[in-house]
């Protein structure tokens, strides 16, 4: 019979609307400012920069290799190398950067920053509602914008940084056995002097992968 | 309409034999018309309502995705191609990592591939589905199956943001592998929402496939016949809709996906409403084997431990790898002169190719079905114009 | 009238206002944003509109095909130098009072195919944007925070004085040159009476002295 | 299905063509055949046509653009060295000659095999960059060509509608060429580095700040 088909379509389209007083599946409407989507663990926005402690200057983790800004595909990262260093959370003195800037004007939140920072010093975030009215200044974030603590980042990706906690405590608590055994081996080197050079390469190379 | 006018030099009307040349209609549709899915023009010569010329203008997205890709590292390339066919970012994800795998000579773990194929398949679903959609939005159904369709879409989305972190733009793939792991609770909300789909298709078809006045619309429009079909380099849906057994996936059996039983549609008449079946027709294939895939997958490494990510330098030379892409044949050429950029960097863009037609299959017909016309052959014009 | 007095006759069943305030709640919750997407962006602004987000809580639902009846453009996408003379066209074509929200990275400032030949380095380099929405792409949320944001600014606007908005004021002008396409570029480069970057102060980065790079 | 026999086979069948394999030394062994200019279409329609092939399937067509480039070589020459006859070695630089390159695809879709790689080169990249167009053979080179008439800018002889298909129809150059020079567009660049700082500051100097 002619008009079957739309009959049918019409009686599908009444069933969704009737539907939606009764399934949340039909009615999926999120009101947003006020209800919002459940947190997704695993979701990016912008690229932040992780400082562990209290004082974000001194705890930021950032060494500015600047591998990032190297690697980072629309080339949106600015780093300025510091000249000198000072001590980190750890009291382990460190190249810091000066200037630290990222575009997001340019940022394509591609995460590629993230995965090739070998100091777990630069995260994705999850803010998104940054809209802004200043085209230059509002989007050029700079290092005071970027850095975030450790303890936001456990609160955003808490199973991620739990894993990269766990991680850079274990670095650290090698680390200190490992300066344990150099001192011990210090002491040890006036007896045994051929051991020391090895050792002491093996820590270098290690200290500045940690 | 858009009536704006612009320089049409192009446009060289034939002669009408029965009139003058002043019988003709000159309409430049787009590159802002809300029919033309992004910023496409054609340049049409009406004789009436009836088309007597067809001219695509392409360009208004091009993006110089490929010229970037010199400058930039094989890994920074891979974000770039999310932004391809921004419908389906993992599927270009997909064919630039094959085609690089291909030239490096990349073996690929076992659950990685079939995280591939899970994901690439669930792109496939929402990818079909938003045409449909977007294809009955041009044919007047204002709202309703499209926003069926993005219901559905979130749904996927919401997969692929847990999974990979961003809704769109997933950059989930590495050479020799995937980025990131699924977990089994991933798995399992992907099982939801994979056996929630067919109960969808079904409330579409119910809504759609019958309908008197989508048939009237589409039956005998746009027709493509198989010999040009060929010639013309038209892959994915619209091929088969045409009646031609062609899918890479078959034919190249890349990946694992000599694993799966699934059969290929095929279409009979070769029309806008054969490619809407054939699309639907696949999303019950897909999910088919989506339901083979989440029932093989083990645990395993995702990530060949052998390759690099960063300072990946392929040896001198060139490869051509392809996949099935939603909307047809999406292949990537490198050519690699041993630095850690391509030399040369070539997308073939499958929405690009597939319009080499789009005159033939509306010569003739009248100007609302050139929106049809066009709505079925499934571009996006980020892959189009690149 | 001061605001308590008014939030006190309000609690008893009188609505007070003004003019300018009905005036501006009208034009803020009806915005009518012009059928415009560019590239990946639109699919984030069509989803705004779906179901899930459903922008008509805005009042913005009506997606105008003519910039005729459009009062708000979302530049939503990679504007290309081919494309750019088109959506200022479009723009000067939209009537007064007309606002653009400039959606994600490459709106702004080209974004990541910023260094393409066949790029613009950012929409408001001809015309000038009244929100911008950095990410790539935003998700539809930031959309509504933007289109909130937007009224916001709709609605402390002044009918008069020296900071009323540009639609009110006949000196200002609603429409922009269109650039035309050259041998190499489009021409001109930009709009200088819009377009005032800072400089940056190359100097001062001294990468290349250190040799860092 | 070898390369050298379908070489041999399309030497045989097309007089007085002349054949080169180029090898790929990458694991994908897409190896890939040069034929020459002149009889680029009739080998094209063999490829199409002939019964065991069948490449009724252009699927890829691009342009490569090698531009010329300094190549020293060592070589030993004789030279008369007081008196005495010694071979000497000298290191020769000579400018090779650049050319432009169109690489098609080709697939079948009735024998479901392929890729074959065709290539095409240009005498140069000037004047004499013109290539036979196999827009007759395959309808679904039309756009590519015309897309590599754009970037690249190789002529294609005998294509129905050779224009510019991606940029504008005033625009002159040829953006995919590597030695494209980009318009001076850097005002605002507060994240440069390498070359795009080099820009940056060129721009600088040159608008006098």
């Amino acid at each position: 019979m002619l008009g079957e088909g739309i009959l049918k379509g019409l009686a599908e389209t009444a069933r969704n609307f009737l539907g939606s007083y009764v399934s949340k599946d039909r009615l999926t409407t999120v009101q947003f400012p006020e209800e919002r989507l459940p947190h997704i663990e695993a979701a990016r926005s912008f690229p932040f920069l992780v400082y562990d402690g209290e004082d974000w200057q001194q705890g930021m983790r950032c060494v500015s290799c600047l591998i990032c800004e190297k690697e980072c595909p629309p080339k949106c990262i600015f780093i300025e190398k510091s000249k000198d260093k000072k001590p980190d959370a750890t009291g382990k003195p460190q190249f810091y950067p000066v200037v630290f800037n990222i575009d997001v004007s340019v940022c394509m939140s591609c995460q590629i920053c993230v995965e090739v920072c070998p100091f777990d010093a630069i995260k994705m975030d999850v803010e998104f509602e940054l809209s802004t009215n200043d085209r230059f200044g509002g989007l050029l974030w700079d290092k005071e914008r970027l850095a975030k603590s450790n303890a936001y980042y456990g609160k955003i990706h808490p199973t991620e940084a739990a894993a990269v906690d766990a991680q850079l405590a274990e670095e650290r608590a090698k680390l200190e056995a490992k300066a344990k055994l150099a001192a011990e081996a210090k002491t040890a080197t006036v007896a045994t002097p051929p051991a020391q050079p090895l050792r002491e390469t093996s820590e270098t190379t290690e200290g500045s992968g940690a | 309409m858009a009536t704006t006018t612009y320089p049409t030099a192009h446009i060289t009307p034939k002669p009408s034999t029965d009139g003058g040349e002043d019988q003709f209609l000159e309409v430049s549709m787009g590159p802002q018309h809300p029919s033309t899915h992004g910023v496409f023009r054609m340049n049409v010569v009406l004789d009436g309502e009836r088309v007597v010329k067809l001219k695509p203008v392409f360009g208004y997205l091009h993006r110089n995705h490929e010229k970037i890709a010199e400058n930039e590292s094989y890994l920074g390339s891979m974000p770039y191609t999310d932004r391809l066919d921004y419908l389906c970012s993992i599927t270009n994800n997909w064919a630039y990592a094959l085609a690089v795998e291909k030239l490096a000579g990349i073996q690929v773990p076992e659950r990685a591939e079939y995280l591939r194929v899970i994901t690439g398949e669930l792109t496939r679903l929402q990818n079909h589905a938003c045409l449909i959609g977007f294809l009955m939005q041009d044919m007047g159904a204002s709202g309703t199956p499209l926003m069926y369709a993005f219901r559905e879409r979130e749904k996927i989305l919401d997969l692929f943001e847990s999974l990979t972190g961003a809704r769109m733009m997933c950059n989930y793939m590495r050479f020799g592998g995937c980025r990131v792991d699924a977990s089994a609770d991933w798995l399992q909300q992907a099982q939801k929402v994979m056996e929630a789909f067919p109960r969808f298709l079904d409330e579409y078809e119910r809504l759609l496939t019958e309908n008197e006045i989508l048939m009237a619309r589409t039956q005998g429009v746009g027709v493509l016949p198989r010999e040009l079909a060929v010639n013309a380099g038209i892959t994915g849906p619209m091929l088969r809709a045409s009646g031609i057994n062609y899918d890479i996936r078959k034919v190249d059996k890349y990946g694992i996906y000599d694993r799966f039983a699934f059969k290929v549609p095929l279409g009979e008449h070769g029309d806008v409403y054969d490619r809407y079946m054939i699309r639907v027709l696949e999303m019950r294939e897909s999910i088919r084997i989506l339901q083979q895939a989440m029932r093989e997958i083990s645990p395993g490494p995702i990530q060949d431990p052998k390759t690099k990510i960063r300072g990946f330098r392929p040896k001198a030379g060139e490869a051509y790898g392809r996949i099935e892409s939603p909307k047809g044949e999406l292949g990537f050429y490198l050519i690699s002169d041993g630095s850690p950029n391509p030399y040369r960097y070539r997308v073939r863009p499958p929405s690009l190719i597939n319009l080499t037609v789009l005159e033939e299959m509306c010569l003739g017909q009248n100007v609302a079905d050139v929106v049809i016309t066009l709505g079925s052959i499934d571009i996006v014009l980020g892959e189009v114009d690149r | 009238m001061d605001e308590p007095l008014k939030i006190a006759l309000r609690k008893q069943g009188i609505f007070t206002t003004t003019l300018q305030e009905l005036y501006n709640w009208g034009r803020k919750n009806s915005l009518w944003p012009l059928n415009f997407g560019l590239a990946c962006c639109a699919i984030e602004m069509i989803a705004t509109t779906m179901a899930r987000y459903d922008m008509a809580r805005f009042g913005a639902e009506v997606f105008r095909p003519s910039p005729r009846q459009a009062d708000l453009m979302i530049v939503a996408g990679t504007v290309t130098k081919k494309m750019a003379p088109q959506v200022i066209r479009l723009y000067n074509q939209m009537p007064e009072p007309k606002y653009v929200i400039s959606m994600g990275a490459c709106a702004i400032s080209g974004g990541p195919f910023k260094q393409g030949y066949n790029v613009l380095k950012g929409i408001d380099r001809y015309i000038p944007v009244d929100i911008y929405i950095p990410g790539c792409p935003p998700r539809p949320e930031a959309l509504i925070d933007a289109l909130m944001a937007l009224q916001k600014k709709i609605d402390e606007q002044h009918l008069t004085g020296a900071d009323r908005p540009r639609h009110l004021n006949l000196d200002t002008p609603s429409e922009f040159p269109v650039p035309q396409f050259g041998a190499h570029d489009l021409e001109p480069s930009q709009n200088p009476e819009i377009w005032h970057p800072p400089l940056v102060h190359i100097s001062l980065a001294g990468k290349d002295e250190s040799g860092n790079n | 299905m070898n390369l050298e026999t379908i070489k041999s086979e399309i030497e045989a069948s097309v007089s007085g063509c002349r054949l080169e394999i180029i090898p790929n030394a990458s694991p994908s062994e897409q190896h890939s055949l040069l034929v020459d200019a002149a009889r680029a279409v009739a080998v094209a329609r063999f490829l199409r046509d002939a019964a065991h092939l069948r490449f009724d399937f252009c699927s890829n067509v691009t342009g490569v653009d090698w531009p010329s480039k300094e190549i020293s070589e060592k070589i030993k020459v004789k030279k008369i060295l007081d008196g005495v006859e010694q071979e000497v070695e000298e290191t020769r630089k000579t400018q090779s000659l650049g050319y432009l390159e169109a690489v098609y695809h080709l697939y079948s879709v009735e024998k479901k095999h392929g890729p074959f790689v065709l290539r095409l080169r240009t005498e140069d990249r000037e004047n004499r960059a013109h290539l036979p167009s196999l827009t007759p053979v395959w309808r679904s080179a039309e756009f590519q060509e015309r897309e590599i008439f754009d970037l690249f800018g190789i002529h294609f002889d005998g294509h129905p509608d050779l224009r510019r298909i991606l940029m504008w129809d005033e625009f002159e150059d040829h953006p995919m060429r590597r030695d494209y020079v980009e318009p001076n567009d850097y005002e605002y660049e507060p994240t440069a580095h390498d070359e795009v700082l080099q820009k940056a500051k060129q721009h600088q100097n040159g608008v006098g700040c």
